[in-house]
């Protein structure tokens, strides 16, 4: 555990007490992480985007051969994003902003030709086989009772669901009598079916604070009880926060003075 | 509708502790039973004699840390406790790279095992395929500096075991993403070593046919199995303090639901009764 | 004039709309490696507008420090440590070639260069925080769960029964609540693991094969509405 | 002559047969043409499981349909005899009547059930005989990819031998297929032995312009596009139904509220890019409440994840300012860019909640976990809050922390409900025709599976016959192309 790595765990969990005290209230150590943050991961962003998307594809392609060893002939073909990509950019020149329409219409239009296909294909087709009740029972048919009669009654079960379902989408029918209690009984299965999602992902979420807890327990304490020590700190300057908040007669839930007004802008 | 600040403090503390006290005091009240999955894993491990060579692949990233990273340390502390050798690498992502590397350190400490000479971690190299295929046939030429900078050329590790093909008695690859398929299809098969596999819970589903068809002779899903494999190598460490907290939480959260509803329910008859009995 | 303004980036969303469209059903190799190209520019035009982003946010905060907003010290924090991650992964100087021997501590260059500056501020600042604020979502769930799960109708009474029954039916404690129902039993399905598996494999799953249904229908009504230029307020105009 | 001396007369020969074999199988291998591959040669004596085999019928090869000239397919009706452990398997040599040898690339054998041509609809039409038809696909490209594979591997271990100094033997050369002349046999595997049935073939790969396993997606495409069109043309002239939708009635009260307590309003348009349709519905909903905003004089703050979602933001909102009729209102610095990063974005947007406390916070797009990270926070503010979002997962989140949610397609019809534009409302009534068909299809679908399923408990191999073959047919015309 050399110096570097030191330095990092109690960096670490420096920032993770900080930022969990956004729990207690918002407070200048969470405001600080937060712009922290903020700077690091668009920082992080622009490395990612050079390293990943523009040096290999742009650069590699068209100006500078990256792999010297394997036969290389420039690409001009991609100069053509490049130049949509600074045409893009002049959205911050007032006079040519307009420009940028063409980038804008380009991604836009790109974006919604590529969506076609594959949503007819796995939103609407997919979906809708899966719910032909022929398609579960089919290959259990000759099964013995014990295993047909569950996939019998989920199958149907399973029909009557999305059917429910979808008339409830319906917008251009008054949703009275027949439909309308269809609608009612699809709002019902929508309602379990978001209770079921929310509980199973509990789960998930529970064992991210256990994670962090499991850093801050082993990791940050054998680093010279980091964990401990950043902890007292936190905890005495909220306490001699609030006997502060006291003294000026307001609760320590509500933030300090206007010393810093939202700003305007 | 609004939670209350007295309420909101009350729950919020509640579940901190439900976390931190089963990490701080580790207690096993509820048993992981292993499910055979895992057992396989450690099972294949467990037959190997001490000195011969495997690998673990650290092909996760931060974000699925809290499930994978305890899996990881369970089986270092495995080989570890029977002295093999182990070889670590990371091709998932370069971010997956630091974590193996805080793994390796930290288990060889625990163990007094000497960074080169009982263990290696290679760091991260794209492009997995050639990355894989190289490794079978040798490591130095692909890796000719470990994830810590220093030359592979004279680390006694990789002179014993030059190449996976033949070098390596076991692979497991702790996957987030699509490793395990290039694994077995450019590694494990060509290679002629068996594989294993650890994934998070969500991908369980996805991978468990490859452990049907034989392709992996184990896999570990998630949080859950990492506590069995804890278990079974009696070394109880994150996992299964994790799997503790889950269960007291996720009591606390029924328990606070129904406290919610029984208070919900009293304001309910307390408004209807003074107009019921107009005393 | 106008149409350099108006028509001409309505034609292009209408080109490359039909195009990709049509790429679709198109197997030859020819038209897959169109749509491969179309990808990687589509990528490569969204990395040059990250300037644009960079530029709004920098600016923004560099305005606030010269104004001296309250606050200012904040952007402060901002802007150095913008600039301190930026400056750790350009490459100042050559980077030693792989494998030979490492005579001087070189900082400089991204992930790739693992015992770096850049690497160090990602593995104990940026992971850290990252996994922090995804974390507080426990707290979140908490109080979200005790907030809304209320019986105040009977759709929410269903609502707080399917995730009440999903979440015991996932935990080791849970489980053992039903535990001594064996599991051969024909009341195998009251056990909570089993009832947690019918509730995501069948009212789950219908609800949002449902919803899905719905919303496909929605993204083919907007993609055409945006191919044939009916929708362009994308595009805003006024001049 | 009773069956069992007949069988054991055939085994006697076929045995004699393949001694006969061996040899030339030998004298092939010494010849050794220059390929770099030892293939495994089939052990001399095949083992009378496979002699007994019987050869299936109609073995035919053709070009694979709808792939872009790459592969051919090797198609066979099942043969009656199923023993276990045998499965099929595919020889190739590059004379017709060279060595076959066993394919370079990894193969997978296949067993006696597995690749039915019904299964498999992206290259083979729907028929219920086609259960009884296997199909083995060959791509030829991998040809070249596994000479490279093990061009590399010599490679490697070549100038292994010559850093150490060892013989290092003749320098490894890159094996060229002829793919014009390969030819195959199909044969029966078991344990290491293998019997080849004697019918060569061979096929030329072509590269198809139409990709006719997505003809229905295709046809569905095009209908539904062209009733689009035409409901909004229709649109224009009589006027349009809506039924009501609580959340999008709420954005006005909202706004309202906001306005009375001078407060700002903060509008999210999700972590998605510009190119994902939800996020375009969400920028066309922003460009209508952007418009209310300016008639109540109140603010809209816009924090960006993406900068171009940012800059079309920009664009949407000083349009709407401009047709308010108050183009000097409209400040840019209102929609401004945060990260693309997804948990500092939110933690700038929870910090911004608390100390701002709008009034009013607007969630549309797609998002991803942290959707309760935001809702939760605001909810805390005490800020009404109105979410739309075609993300499944989210929408349970948004429903415990926000006032109303809009439930997947409703955020795609909120445009057109806000908005009342004649031709928004088209595409609203051409998507609940649209709906109508799938609930008819599902009908005709549930009352086919009853009828199928009567049809199976008389006759369990044909339900039905050729109308249950019809109806059968009917659902797979549903089916999604795979992969």
């Amino acid at each position: 555990m050399n110096a570097f790595d030191l330095i990092g765990i109690w960096v670490a969990a420096g920032l993770t007490l900080m930022m969990l005290s956004f729990l207690y209230k918002d407070n200048p150590f969470f405001r600080l992480g937060e712009h922290l943050y903020l700077g690091i991961s668009n920082a992080y962003i622009v490395w990612f985007l050079w390293w990943t998307i523009v040096r290999p594809d742009f650069i590699g392609r068209v100006f500078v051969n990256l792999e010297p060893s394997q036969p290389w002939t420039p690409n001009y073909s991609y100069l053509v994003p490049g130049i949509l990509g600074l045409i893009m950019l002049a959205r911050m020149v007032p006079a040519i902003a307009w420009l940028s329409r063409w980038a804008l219409a380009f991604i836009v239009g790109w974006g919604a030709g590529t969506s076609i296909g594959p949503t007819v294909n796995s939103y609407l087709l997919a979906q809708l086989y899966s719910t032909f009740p022929w398609v579960n029972l089919g290959p259990v048919v000759g099964a013995p009772v014990g295993e047909f009669v569950p996939a019998l009654v989920n199958a149907l079960l399973l029909f009557i669901c999305v059917f429910t379902v979808l008339v409830y989408f319906f917008f251009s029918v008054e949703h009275k009598g027949a439909i309308g209690r269809t609608a009612d009984i699809g709002i019902w299965v929508l309602m379990v079916a978001f209770g079921a999602s929310f509980g199973s992902t509990v789960m998930a979420r529970v064992s991210l604070f256990v994670g962090r807890a499991r850093f801050l327990v082993q990791d940050a304490e054998r680093a010279g009880h980091a964990f401990s020590i950043l902890l007292t700190i936190g905890i005495l300057i909220a306490v001699i926060a609030g006997i502060i908040a006291k003294r000026q007669g307001r609760s320590p839930l509500e933030p300090p003075p206007p010393l810093d007004a939202p700003p305007e802008g | 509708m609004h939670v209350r600040p007295v309420e909101r403090a009350v729950l919020y503390i509640l579940i901190a502790l439900g976390v931190f006290l089963p990490l701080i005091f580790p207690f096993d009240r509820w048993p992981n039973l292993p499910t055979p999955e895992v057992e396989a894993v450690y099972n294949t491990i467990e037959n190997l004699q001490s000195g011969d060579t495997i690998m673990v692949a650290v092909d996760f990233d931060p974000s699925s840390e809290p499930e994978l990273y305890p899996m990881l340390l369970a089986v270092m502390r495995h080989a570890f406790s029977k002295d093999l050798y182990v070889l670590g690498v990371c091709l998932f992502n370069p971010a997956g790279a630091g974590l193996g590397m805080t793994a390796f350190t930290t288990v060889g400490d625990e163990f007094g095992k000497v960074n080169g000479t009982d263990y290696v971690f290679l760091g991260y190299k794209p492009n997995m395929v050639a990355v894989v295929r190289g490794m079978n046939q040798n490591i130095g030429r692909m890796f000719t500096v470990d994830a810590f900078g220093r030359s592979t050329r004279g680390m006694p590790i990789i002179q014993r075991t030059p190449r996976l093909r033949g070098g390596i008695k076991y692979l497991v690859d702790l996957a987030a993403g699509e490793t395990v398929r290039p694994w077995v299809a450019y590694g494990s098969t060509p290679g002629g070593y068996p594989m294993g596999a650890g994934c998070t819970a969500v991908s369980f589903a996805d991978y468990f046919s490859f452990y049907q068809s034989g392709q992996i002779n184990g896999l570990m899903g998630g949080l859950k199995a990492a506590a069995e494999y804890e278990e079974l190598v009696h070394m109880k460490g994150a996992a299964s303090a994790g799997m503790n907290s889950q269960s007291i939480v996720h009591v606390l959260l029924v328990i606070f639901i129904l406290l919610g509803n029984f208070l919900y329910v009293q304001s309910k008859l307390a408004e209807r009764r003074p107009k019921g009995e107009a005393r | 004039m106008t149409f350099m303004r108006r028509q001409l980036p309505i034609i292009i969303a209408f080109v490359l709309g039909v195009f990709t469209f049509i790429i679709f059903f198109i197997p030859s190799a020819a038209s897959q490696e169109a749509g491969l190209t179309l990808d990687s520019w589509v990528a490569i035009i969204s990395a040059f507008a990250m300037v644009l982003g960079i530029n709004s946010i920098l600016g923004q905060h560099i305005e606030r420090v010269g104004k001296r907003r309250p606050g200012y010290g904040y952007s402060w924090v901002l802007i150095l440590s913008f600039v301190a991650m930026t400056i750790a992964w350009i490459p100042w100087w050559r980077a030693p070639e792989l494998g030979a021997p490492v005579t001087s501590y070189y900082p400089w260059g991204g992930l790739e260069n693992t015992t770096g500056v850049f690497s160090w501020m990602f593995f104990n600042m940026m992971v850290p925080m990252q996994a922090t604020v995804f974390s507080i979502l426990a707290f979140y769930i908490a109080s979200a769960a005790y907030r809304s799960f209320r019986a105040k109708s009977s759709q929410a009474l269903v609502l707080l029964v399917a995730a009440v029954l999903v979440m015991l039916g996932r935990v080791p404690l849970g489980t053992s609540l039903t535990g001594w129902i064996s599991p051969e039993s024909t009341f195998a399905w009251l056990r909570l693991e089993n009832i947690t598996g019918w509730l995501l494999n069948v009212p789950n799953a219908a609800g949002f094969r449902g919803i899905v249904l719905g919303v496909g229908l929605g993204i083919i009504a907007t993609s055409v509405r945006i191919i044939f230029g009916i929708e362009k307020t994308y595009m805003g105009g006024g001049d | 002559m009773r069956a069992g001396t007949r069988n054991r007369l055939f085994c006697l020969i076929a045995a004699l047969a393949a001694l006969a074999f061996i040899p030339f199988a030998h004298a092939a291998n010494d010849v050794g043409s220059a390929a770099p591959f030892a293939g495994a040669v089939p052990p001399p004596i095949t083992p009378r499981v496979l002699l007994a085999f019987q050869q299936p019928e109609e073995i035919e090869v053709r070009d694979l349909p709808n792939d872009d000239g790459t592969s051919i397919v090797i198609t066979w009706r099942q043969s009656p005899s199923q023993p276990e452990k045998v499965r099929y398997t595919v020889y190739f040599s590059e004379g017709p009547d060279g060595p076959y040898k066993p394919l370079p690339f990894d193969f997978r054998s296949i067993s006696l059930d597995e690749n039915l041509m019904a299964e498999n609809l992206q290259y083979f039409s729907y028929k219920r005989e086609h259960r009884n038809y296997h199909y083995a696909i060959i791509n030829l490209t991998s040809f070249d990819e596994s000479a490279a594979n093990e061009y590399e591997n010599a490679m490697l271990v070549y100038e292994d031998k010559l850093a150490n100094g060892l013989p290092a033997g003749p320098e490894p050369v890159l094996y060229e297929y002829d793919l014009e002349n390969l030819y195959f046999k199909l044969g029966v595997t078991t344990n290491g032995s293998v019997r080849l049935f004697d019918l060569v073939l061979h096929a030329d790969p072509v590269e198809q312009w139409f990709d006719w396993s997505k003809f229905n997606v295709l046809i569905m495409g095009v209908v539904f596009v062209g009733v689009i069109l035409f409901m909004i043309e229709t649109a224009r002239r009589k006027d349009m139904y809506i039924r009501r939708i609580a959340g999008l009635d709420a954005v006005d009260e909202a706004i309202g509220r906001a306005t009375e307590m001078g407060r700002p309003m903060f509008y999210l348009c999700g972590l998605d890019p510009m190119t994902t349709v939800s996020t375009i519905a969400a920028t066309n909903l922003l460009g209508h409440v952007a418009r209310k905003v300016a008639n109540y004089e109140s603010k809209v703050k816009v924090p960006c994840f993406d900068p171009i979602v940012m800059s079309v933001c920009q664009e949407t909102v000083r349009e709407a300012y401009f047709e308010a009729g108050r183009p000097d209102a409209y400040n840019p610095d209102n929609i401004f860019f945060l990260t693309n990063d997804q948990f500092s974005y939110v933690a700038a947007v929870n910090g911004m909640m608390v100390r701002e406390k709008p009034a009013a916070n607007f969630f549309f797009g797609y998002y991803y976990a942290e959707s309760l990270l935001l809702g939760e926070v605001g909810q805390s503010t005490g800020a009404i809050q109105i979410a739309g979002t075609d993300s499944n997962v989210q929408i349970p989140f948004f429903i415990t922390s926000c006032d109303y949610v809009l439930i997947g397609e409703e955020l795609y019809a909120a445009s057109a409900y806000i908005s009342r534009e004649p031709k928004l409302m088209g595409s609203i009534k051409a998507s609940d025709m649209a709906k109508a068909v799938i609930l008819i299809a599902l009908l005709a679908g549930l009352v086919f599976s009853i009828a199928l399923y009567f049809g199976a408990k008389a006759n369990p191999q044909h339900p039905l016959g050729v109308f249950g073959e019809w109806m059968e047919y009917f659902m797979e015309v549903f089916n999604q192309h795979a992969g």
